[in-house]
């Protein structure tokens, strides 16, 4: 997974690939090496199994972003599989085109198709997903059968032939060996970025990648078309392998093998489901009398996998060789650091609600409210249960709309703006109960901050641009800092699912400096923290007001509010009860009859 | 022309809906939607044609014994493929194991019965030609099934239990209602309503191990239109479907029926994801 | 103490060496001579793989007891294909490759064929491919690729000129299920009818495997007047359904057309024993009973022979058992002739035209632009229900 | 303010050292409380506190990471809570959460599902009795009852199921004034009947009012437990609530 120590982040020059263990560059090195030699050692036969299981590679790679990052359960990939397998066949045979060509537009066509794949997953999950990618893939061979004049029908046609050196099966193997390595490079690029991270929220914490501004719609979109090009080409390769191609070729049991392959391996990682590629290719020609039972080996390998080895492979191997390091707990928060992560970027900005209400079915949550948080001041928002405080917070942040007044930051008004755009306006806020990308390392959630302010396009990353390294290497620098500023520097390595449920918030915190917001929505940061914690939030809360941040803080812990607030709102059945200085509010009587619920 | 297609048409269209009661009956009390009711009823055409056809046991114990087979297949389902995935449902495991469980049974179908399609006995040997009961049986069962599950759901308490468990599952435990044990009986119920669909249309579809697979994706498509949960929305879906397929085949030609098919069902499920008759969809935040 | 050890040691040490030698000593000491079979046993259409199976084993039994090969021992190597082109190719790359195959029969249907056959050609293997796609055969670019069985083409004909010459019909209508061997056959029948002449085409139609009313279809052909139904569908289900429909119409026209429509496994399925009357699917005449219900004399002697020594006839077709003898029986005559089993000597004197008298194909010859070896005129027409031991009574019309 | 230590004699329920939460959040930390048969103990602190949490963990509802809780001197820690309800430990969750699409009558016939089918028509007639307001609704679908007769009714459902303790939680939430008092008049009845109630509270006042014994938890942690008397005393509460009074 990532790379340890949080000391050897520290220098930012070196791109992340070479600052990888020195271990996994060798395991790579020396696996690439053996197949490279492969051929020498064994006969046809093996060598051709060998380029059957990198021509699986090649479209494994892309499914993998897809379920084990993104955890869309797309189980009909045969589909895209034939469609680049006959667009490379029909336009060898029918249009002779050289075959480097075919390949090509096989993964053009794959492009298209995986797009379209991918649109249903906007608005479908789990069964009604799987259930859209298996219509397709039934869909795309009843046609090949049908269109008989375009693609043979059931009696099929020639797949496309490489020129000279490749056409013979050593030199199509190290054709199949080359793009399986181009399938990795590209995987590896994707998912150790930006975009990788923002797929693994996308998959465990939906509603936090929204607050942070992942662009949700064009994540998936994008991420479906590379799938669909590596599947699209990996048809063409599995064409040229096969020689011959017929639409019985393309079964739903291939469908299954795909989708297992990957969850053997484990979800968001490599290597995992390489290997397990590599093992579900070579298992039926080692067991050919079992044949007849090897439908029944995947279901029973798919159900063992879910209920007893979620992680796969890869969960197997990480504990035999990366010995994930002990968290040595909280440290005390170092605000200095702060200036690094925030610097002058906060462009100061004020956050006015007038008149705002708020209705769901016939409760009124909030009944016209008037608040204004000003940049560089902390505004303490209490009430009673249900009085409306959470509400507003969503309201701010997107995820309600309001059915009148207006809401207005710096000068958009926020009505008009998808909630998707509130984190590029620089509005960052935490949950009641935190957030966090249970997958990914503490560092990387962080990361997570900062996913709008990267520039680098997603091919570009894929492609692996150095622009997009450094760009990375200084979101890196900035959510170290950020984590040693709210005290989580020793636990940067861990799994956030790892964490107490205090780090978890004070990571979620440390995700909305990274953000470099212009205001801080805090939802009730306080809950369940011990008395010395509140004091290291506290004076966290202090440091950053200093730095010209607005903060709106929703809270319980009536202490807390009323030392760091500069001026408390108290919120009523959705109405403001009292507003003013924390003194004056604090022992105001009506206050105290609703906190007293008389 | 038109009879014979709206006979043929609402015939299948009843295994269709019945598929689809299976799917509900299910939800109803776990939310999973699980690939295995289609398999259910490749159980009740399987075994019964082994059952009558073969082993020539009389009528009524072959039913029994497909129905049985069935509800211990059901019960299966939910210990091994449902239950331990419920705590993280949001992850959508249960897509998983529900289709291995499914491809388990299929797997095992096709070793022992056989890969070719199989003949189903004639039951009762009533009508003939369009009258014949192959094409009345099943729609009988249909409705049959339909008003039972309406009176089990209002008239009798272990249906209110069911209800309560579907509205709210967590205030139905603290009443008192083991949930737990209502889910088994209703994922075994399920497994009863399913294989009646494949045994009932037995005549018609024939006893084929391959049979769990189409009427999976031919069955949840009433469900993808009526919406999940409203039984009303699988029959009108259900027979809608076997209409509609019936049409494109005398019309469009053998070949398209399943683009047609499929067409439908992605329109529907994009403009309509709850469906006509579907429940809302809890809050997000 | 430490001596006994020793000496237990030693023995043990002993018998194992020998258990070792043993069976090389006994083999003779030429090489087995390896024949990879490239079999559909279980999955979709594994029927006549199984017949064709036993065809097969118990030749090379047969031929093993009397000496094998120029004293090589047959060692037939299988593996289950399923009927999925990708585990049929890599079985071939594994029997080449590893089990160093000399020969390959198989695979039993067309979609494995035709992925199989560019694969094996590269490795120069003769090989005797079983399904009946006409284009699995090609002098060019299967050089080494010779038919036993019959291609679609001998089917078609023998159809055609059935319904044609035999029934006198005018007015035909054809129907085929919608896989690809179904469409590809349908226009293939129309194609040569219409190069016939002299006969319209009343109908055509393409029904799904697996539908199940197909009254509508049917009733369509009726009131379009067709005299004569051509089916091509190997799916007994629908072929059951075709048949109980004309019933139900009570429109007796004949049904000529795939061996399937008298497959085993159509009874059953049929509403009334008499609706398979009138159905007349293609056979082979030294597969098929004549007008007093004897087989032909070599034949008949097949059948005893064969059923002594154990093999099942009642649930197969006894032309896929003739099938699987008579392609070990042609590669022994052939090594034997050429004295090898190199490729290009036994390409050599495949085509150097000498006839091969088998049971099922009884007179098989080959030439340099020829490889496909069954006798179109042994293509003909059965009655079928009149399903045997395996074998049918000759259609009416043949005579001679 | 020493938390006081409860009552060891007697105490038909006993929580000792209870701590509980949801997967990473931990809500309560040592919780100990108890109530005596007959008692009716009021459970009241600021929102978020964990009151309802206490509640779910003392009827089985969610997990307990540590402590133990006993009922009628017998260990419940690890039962469910729908054996717990067998043994008459009876919990009314919070939001009158009735079944809406079900009548009045198939919610109360429900509530007395593991009772014999005899008994049941006596447990509703019984319950009718306590509240009519809702008597007369029997056949209406629960859905369409006001907050507050849905309230009754969830109270009503607890009443069928014979309980020896009842936990209440917050039924006076979302009610207009004379209701309220109707609600707590009935859980008054309840203890001339020998029926425990442990009643969780906004309404601090009325609460007191009807209470034996109070707890005020803060933060997960019991902060003061007293009779209601001396609660009432003024500022008593208003230090408790308002962070005056650090947790130990």
């Amino acid at each position: 997974m990532m790379p340890t120590g949080l000391e050897a982040i520290a220098s930012t020059d070196l791109p992340p690939l070479t600052r990888q263990r020195p271990r996994a560059l060798w395991a790579a090195a020396a696996v690439i090496g053996l197949a490279v030699l492969l051929p020498a050692g064994v006969n046809q036969y093996w060598m051709q199994i060998g380029t059957l299981a990198f021509v699986y590679w090649v479209l494994i790679a892309g499914l993998d972003l897809i379920i084990g990052y993104a955890g869309q359960l797309a189980v009909g990939f045969v589909g895209l599989l034939a469609i680049g397998a006959y667009t490379a066949s029909i336009l060898c045979e029918k249009a002779s085109w050289p075959a480097f060509a075919a390949l090509a537009a096989a993964g053009a066509a794959g492009a298209l198709f995986g797009f379209l794949v991918g649109l249903p997953s906007l608005r479908l999950k789990g069964f009604y997903f799987a259930m859209t990618t298996l219509g397709f893939s039934t869909i795309v061979t009843q046609v090949a059968l049908g269109w008989e004049r375009l693609t043979g029908g059931g009696i099929g046609l020639p797949g496309p032939i490489f020129p000279a050196p490749l056409d013979s099966p050593v030199g199509f193997y190290y054709l199949a060996l080359g793009m399986a390595l181009l399938a990795t490079y590209l995987l590896r690029n994707v998912a150790f970025s930006n975009f990788g991270r923002g797929l693994v929220a996308v998959r465990d914490a939906e509603v936090a990648a929204e607050a942070m501004g992942v662009p949700i719609t064009r994540l998936k979109l994008v991420t479906f078309t590379l799938s669909g090009i590596l599947a699209g080409m990996a048809g063409a390769l599995f064409a040229a392998r096969q020689t011959y191609i017929t639409p019985d070729a393309f079964t739903f049991d291939l469908s299954v093998l795909f989708f297992i392959m990957v969850l053997i391996g484990g979800r968001g990682r490599i290597v995992g489901p390489m290997i397990g590629t590599l093992i579900l290719t070579l298992l039926p020609e080692i067991a050919a009398p079992l044949v007849m039972w090897s439908n029944f080996l995947y279901a029973v390998l798919l159900l063992l996998v879910v209920l007893i080895v979620p992680g796969g492979i890869a969960a197997f191997l990480e504990r035999l060789f990366v010995k994930t390091a002990k968290g040595e707990g909280l440290e005390a928060p170092a605000p200095e650091r702060l200036n690094a992560v925030l610097g002058q970027h906060a462009s100061p900005k004020v956050l006015t609600l007038q008149g705002v209400a708020l209705h769901f079915g016939g409760v009124r949550a909030l009944d016209g409210v008037d608040v204004a948080v000003w940049p560089g001041t902390v505004h303490g928002l209490i009430g009673p249960n249900g009085s409306g405080k959470t509400t507003l917070l969503n309201a701010v942040s997107g995820f309600y709309a309001a059915n009148s007044g207006r809401i207005v930051f710096g000068e958009a008004d926020l009505a008009a703006r998808p909630s998707a755009d509130r984190a590029a306006l620089g509005i960052a806020r935490t949950f009641q109960t935190p957030r966090v990308v249970g997958n990914l390392s503490v560092l990387e959630n962080a990361m997570l901050g900062a996913y709008r302010q990267f520039t680098t396009s997603f091919p570009a990353v894929a492609l692996g641009s150095r622009h997009g390294v450094i760009e990375d290497c200084a979101i890196r620098q900035r959510a170290a800092d950020a984590l040693a500023a709210v005290g989580l520097r020793r636990l940067a390595h861990l799994r956030a699912e790892q964490l107490q449920h205090t780090e978890q918030r004070l990571l979620e915190i440390a995700r909305c400096l990274v953000m470099q917001p212009s205001i801080l929505l805090l939802d009730e940061p306080a809950a369940g923290l011990s008395h010395d914690e509140i004091e290291h939030l506290q004076a966290l809360i202090e440091h950053i007001r200093s730095l010209g941040v607005a903060i709106l803080l929703v809270e319980h812990h009536a202490d807390l509010v009323f030392q760091v607030s500069d001026e408390v709102t108290v919120l009523d059945v959705g109405r403001v009860l009292a507003h003013g200085a924390p003194a004056e509010v604090r022992i105001n009587p009506e206050v105290i009859n609703a906190y007293l619920g008389a | 022309m038109l009879v014979t297609i709206l006979v043929a048409g609402i015939a299948i269209g009843a295994i269709y809906a019945m598929i689809g009661l299976s799917y509900n009956m299910m939800y109803s009390t776990s939310k999973v939607v699980s690939f295995t009711p289609g398999q259910l009823g490749m159980i009740g055409a399987v075994f019964g044609a082994w059952f009558i056809g073969v082993l020539e046991v009389p009528l009524w114990l072959g039913f029994l014994g497909a129905m049985g087979v069935a509800v211990v297949y059901g019960f299966f389902t939910e210990l091994v493929a449902v239950r331990p995935v419920l705590k993280s449902i949001e992850q959508h495991l249960y897509v998983l194991t529900t289709l291995a469980a499914a491809l388990m049974i299929q797997q095992v179908v096709a070793i022992w019965w056989g890969t070719d399609p199989r003949p189903f006995p004639t039951l009762f040997g009533l009508g003939a030609g369009l009258a014949s009961e192959k094409y009345w049986l099943p729609v009988v069962a249909c409705f049959l099934a339909f008003i039972g599950l309406e009176l089990f759901y209002r008239k009798t308490l272990w249906g209110a239990a069911f209800i309560a468990v579907a509205e709210d599952a967590e205030a139905s435990r603290a009443l008192g209602i083991l949930d737990v044990r209502i889910r088994v009986v209703s994922y075994c119920l399920a497994g009863f309503i399913g294989a009646l669909a494949g045994f009932m249309g037995g005549q018609l579809l024939l006893a084929f191990f391959a049979l769990g697979a189409t009427l999976t994706f031919y069955g949840f498509v009433p469900i993808a239109m009526g919406g999940i949960g409203s039984n009303r929305g699988a029959l009108i879906g259900g027979f809608f479907l076997g209409i509609l397929q019936q049409a494109a085949n005398y019309f469009v030609g053998g070949v398209f029926v399943g683009v047609v098919t499929f067409a439908v069902f992605i329109t529907v499920l994009l403009l309509v994801p709850r469906g006509l008759f579907g429940s809302a969809v809890a809050r997000r935040v | 103490m430490k001596m006994k050890a020793m000496c237990i040691a030693a023995v043990l040490a002993a018998v194992s060496v020998a258990l070792v030698a043993v069976p090389a000593w006994t083999q003779s000491s030429a090489p087995p001579l390896k024949i990879g079979w490239l079999a559909a046993l279980t999955g979709p259409n594994s029927t006549p793989g199984i017949g064709q199976d036993r065809g097969i084993r118990y030749a090379a039994d047969q031929i093993n007891k009397a000496g094998g090969v120029m004293g090589r021992k047959i060692e037939i190597v299988s593996r289950d294909t399923q009927g999925d082109p990708t585990k049929a190719v890599n079985a071939a790359l594994e029997m080449i490759n590893n089990d160093k195959v000399e020969f390959t029969i198989g695979p039993t249907n067309s979609g494995e064929c035709l992925a199989t056959q560019p694969v094996i050609a590269r490795y120069k293997v003769p090989s005797f491919p079983i399904g009946v796609v006409d284009s699995l055969i090609d002098t060019v670019k299967f050089p080494y690729s010779f038919r036993v069985s019959n291609n679609n083409t001998q089917w078609q004909e023998s159809v055609l000129n059935y319904a044609l010459k035999v029934l006198k019909a005018k007015k035909i209508g054809i129907i085929g299920d919608t896989t690809g061997y179904g469409t590809m056959s349908v226009n293939l029948s129309e194609q040569l009818l219409k190069a016939q002449g002299g006969v319209s085409i009343t109908y055509k139609g393409e029904v799904e495997a697996n539908q199940t009313d197909v009254m509508a279809d049917l009733r369509k052909a009726q009131s379009s007047g067709a005299e004569v139904m051509v089916v091509w569908t190997d799916s007994a289900g629908l072929n059951s359904r075709l048949m109980n429909a004309r019933a139900e119409l009570n429109w007796n026209v004949p049904f000529v057309g795939h061996p399937v429509l008298g497959a085993g496994a159509v009874k059953p399925l049929l509403a009334k024993p008499e609706n398979w009357k009138n159905v007349f699917n293609v056979g082979y005449r030294p597969m098929s009973f004549d007008d007093n219900g004897k087989l032909p004399e070599k034949s008949q002697k097949f059948v005893e022979t064969v059923s002594s020594a154990g093999v099942k006839l009642d649930d197969t077709m006894l032309w896929w058992v003739g099938l699987g003898v008579d392609t070990i029986q042609l590669i022994k005559d052939t090594v034997e002739a050429a004295k090898s089993s190199k490729a290009d000597d036994v390409k050599r004197m495949l085509e150097a035209g000498k006839t091969f008298n088998g049971v099922y194909c009884t007179s098989c010859a080959y030439s340099p632009t020829n490889h496909n070896g069954y006798p179109t005129d042994d293509v003909v027409m059965n009655r079928a229900d009149s399903f045997r031991a395996g074998a049918y009574a000759i259609a009416p019309g043949y005579g001679k | 303010m020493p938390t006081l230590a409860p009552e060891r004699d007697g105490a038909l329920l006993m929580a000792s050292d209870l701590s509980a939460g949801y997967g990473a959040i931990r809500v309560l930390q040592q919780v100990n409380l108890s109530v005596r048969a007959g008692q009716v103990v009021a459970l009241v602190g600021p929102n978020g506190a964990g009151k309802s949490t206490l509640l779910k963990a003392l009827s089985g509802m969610i997990p307990k990471t540590s402590g133990t809780v006993s009922f009628g001197g017998q260990d419940i820690t690890r039962l469910t809570t729908q054996a717990c309800g067998r043994l008459g430990l009876v919990h009314v969750i919070e939001g009158h959460r009735v079944l809406p699409s079900l009548t009045v009558e198939e919610n109360l016939l429900l509530a007395a599902l593991d009772q014999p089918a005899s008994a049941r028509r006596a447990r509703v007639e019984e319950a009718y009795r306590v509240f009519p307001e809702i008597a007369e609704k029997r056949h209406l679908g629960a859905g369409s009852l006001s907050g507050g007769q849905q309230q009754m009714l969830v109270i009503a459902q607890g009443i069928v199921r014979q309980p020896r303790l009842l936990l209440l939680d917050e039924p006076s939430a979302g009610l207009a004034p004379v209701l309220i008092a109707r609600v707590l008049e009935v859980v008054a009845a309840f203890r001339t009947k020998g029926t425990a109630v442990l009643l969780v509270e906004q309404a601090v006042e009325k609460a007191l009012h009807i209470a034996d014994r109070v707890y005020v938890l803060v933060h997960g942690r019991i902060v003061l437990a007293t009779d209601a008397q001396s609660a009432r005393a003024p500022g008593v509460l208003e230090r408790a609530y308002l962070g005056a009074a650090q947790p130990s």
